[in-house]
């Protein structure tokens, strides 16, 4: 299981599709700095074909005033929780 | 149309089109249209694709604690920059209302967006 | 663990570096080991010497080299990245003819081996890139 | 499957998503592959996205007459380099014939591409 | 009239749909660097909405070997020709 | 007419700056007064003095100080994207309690309010973004 790290919005950048191209059926998805506008409700769609497997970043996501606005499907961790995903991932990969 | 008839033409447009915290380029935007406006240039605010974000509410301490750009924007009146317009079709893309924002600014069509460019003499994108 | 961090972005630019070093403290925090930061593309720019931010926001440089100081992290610059970019230690520069330097202590300009290097010797490599 | 099962497999995959002479993206990602190659690992290469546009026939010199990135291409297999994929979907996009491109390399589904990250120890994305 | 100057490639950035959001009924765009890019026939489709004033930059189709691919719809100027750009326009605004 | 340039890429990098230099050498070609470049975001890089790129690659800041001497183009930098970034003249590093310095000669290092000033007094003025 890798984890893989986006941080550009789906908003503005095609980037979030390379990222879904290279994850593996048990891969997790992490929205870090701009990448967190992902976990809106009008944009989580672009995710939608790795249910549970998204999480978003909670200081990227307060900083932008967008934690109230996160979508329910989205598992909302801290950069503590950040360092817990690259533990369990045998590697990262970034998406930028 | 979306633009009031009754102010004069502004003199710059200043397109800020990213949001806050991810990058310098909402503050250095903001920052050319600040000294403009301080230096007598009657400036026009546009924020645009993700720069909508920018007037989110509830905004906080960025990745170390710095303070974002959101109370240089709650400053923005006392530079006399009236007009504040902010793209239509962003909002709708990232689900906004227009009440849900700041400063109360208008929201543009994009005909409207290209009527702003058009009267302006100087544009800026950010 | 033992982790390395690759960090791609320019400070202040984007928040790259504001993340790296977040993620930085936040490893040496939950007892891991961080070998190194390899600061490669834009990220060589974190190295420079006489960066003056406004006071109310972070020095990135100083955080570096806490880590450095405190937590024994190595900050390898990659040279070809850093030289053409105007970042040269003293020795770089004497070697070009010039005076002076750009690059803070403790970074040191390295080359890319040294980051295929740490690919195979840490458990984890992070990349933040712009 | 897009991938030759005689071949060993590989220590680190470096995937190029970026064009010739827009940025240094490029340059800098092939730099990393060829080191780690002269120092003796085992590196296969990933066209991905614009990256695809590295390996397109009859590139010229840049803005101010610098050589870009084609001369070290041809280079490549000097250094021991042997598996090149590209990304079959941004062939697609740009039109692009995989015969029309330099240096013969196998395209990829996105299934290939998924299996390629799984099964490489590191992978670095340029 | 105005210039508007694309930098990023419709392939990989969404920066072409404000230039063309910004643009009056005579305004030019002139595609340059990874711009360029949109000036392949499989591309060219994100500016159909202004026929006619669709320009790509000749030294930048060049250096990426794009200038025998680009659409027939697509007007190719040289950097001289760039600049004759800017001065029959009032003024530019770039897009990146 | 009169033209200004406004460059926001760092140098090498991106295509920003080797396009500004392309634009503004074919701008007095063609008989036009090019005033000023005008250094912003990460365009500030490019004064850096200690730019050291490979032989075979254009020398960037050579290539603005010929612009500056052979057509009296100024070349204007933000002081404030400036500092964050580690680029200060002698009088700055001096302010700042730090010894040398990092721009190169006859860069100036200036407010935005010059930006705003050329935006007045040019007849164009075209941006080369990242």
């Amino acid at each position: 299981m890798k984890l893989h790290i986006v941080n550009r919005s789906p908003a503005s950048s095609r980037v979030y599709g390379q990222a879904l191209s290279a994850m593996g059926p048990d891969d997790r998805l992490l929205l870090i700095e701009d990448g967190v506008q992902g976990a809106l409700p009008q944009l989580v769609r672009y995710y939608e074909d790795i249910p549970g497997r998204l999480y978003a970043l909670r200081e990227d996501l307060e900083a932008r005033g967008l934690l109230g606005h996160c979508d329910a499907s989205v598992q909302v961790v801290d950069v503590d929780g950040f360092v817990q995903l690259t533990e369990e991932a045998e590697q990262t990969l970034s998406w930028y | 149309m979306s633009h009031d008839n009754d102010m004069p033409d502004g003199e710059l447009l200043v397109i800020l089109r990213h949001g806050p915290h991810g990058s310098s380029w909402l503050r250095e935007g903001l920052d050319v249209a600040l000294v403009a406006a301080a230096f007598g240039r009657r400036v026009s605010l546009l924020f645009m694709g993700d720069g909508v974000l920018a007037l989110l509410a509830g905004q906080g301490t960025g990745a170390l604690g710095q303070k974002g750009t959101a109370p240089t924007l709650e400053m923005l009146e006392m530079y006399d920059i009236e007009t504040l317009w902010v793209e239509a079709e962003a909002l709708a893309r990232f689900g906004l209302d227009e009440h849900e924002l700041m400063l109360a600014p208008q929201a543009l069509t994009a005909e409207a967006i290209a009527h702003a460019v058009e009267t302006h003499p100087r544009v800026l994108t950010f | 663990m033992r982790y390395a961090i690759l960090l791609m972005g320019a400070p202040y630019s984007d928040q790259a570096s504001h993340s790296a070093l977040r993620f930085a403290r936040a490893l040496v925090a939950r007892g891991h080991r961080l070998e190194a930061v390899f600061f490669y593309h834009d990220g060589v720019y974190n190295a420079a010497r006489l960066a003056a931010p406004p006071q109310d926001e972070p020095h990135l440089v100083d955080g570096w080299v806490a880590l450095h100081d405190d937590h024994g992290v190595a900050l390898q610059v990659c040279i070809a990245a850093a030289l053409r970019r105007g970042l040269m230690d003293a020795r770089e520069a004497a070697r070009h003819g010039k005076e002076g330097h750009s690059v803070a202590e403790p970074f040191e300009l390295t080359g890319v081996g040294q980051l295929v290097d740490l690919g195979q010797r840490c458990d984890r490599l992070v990349t933040f890139g712009p």
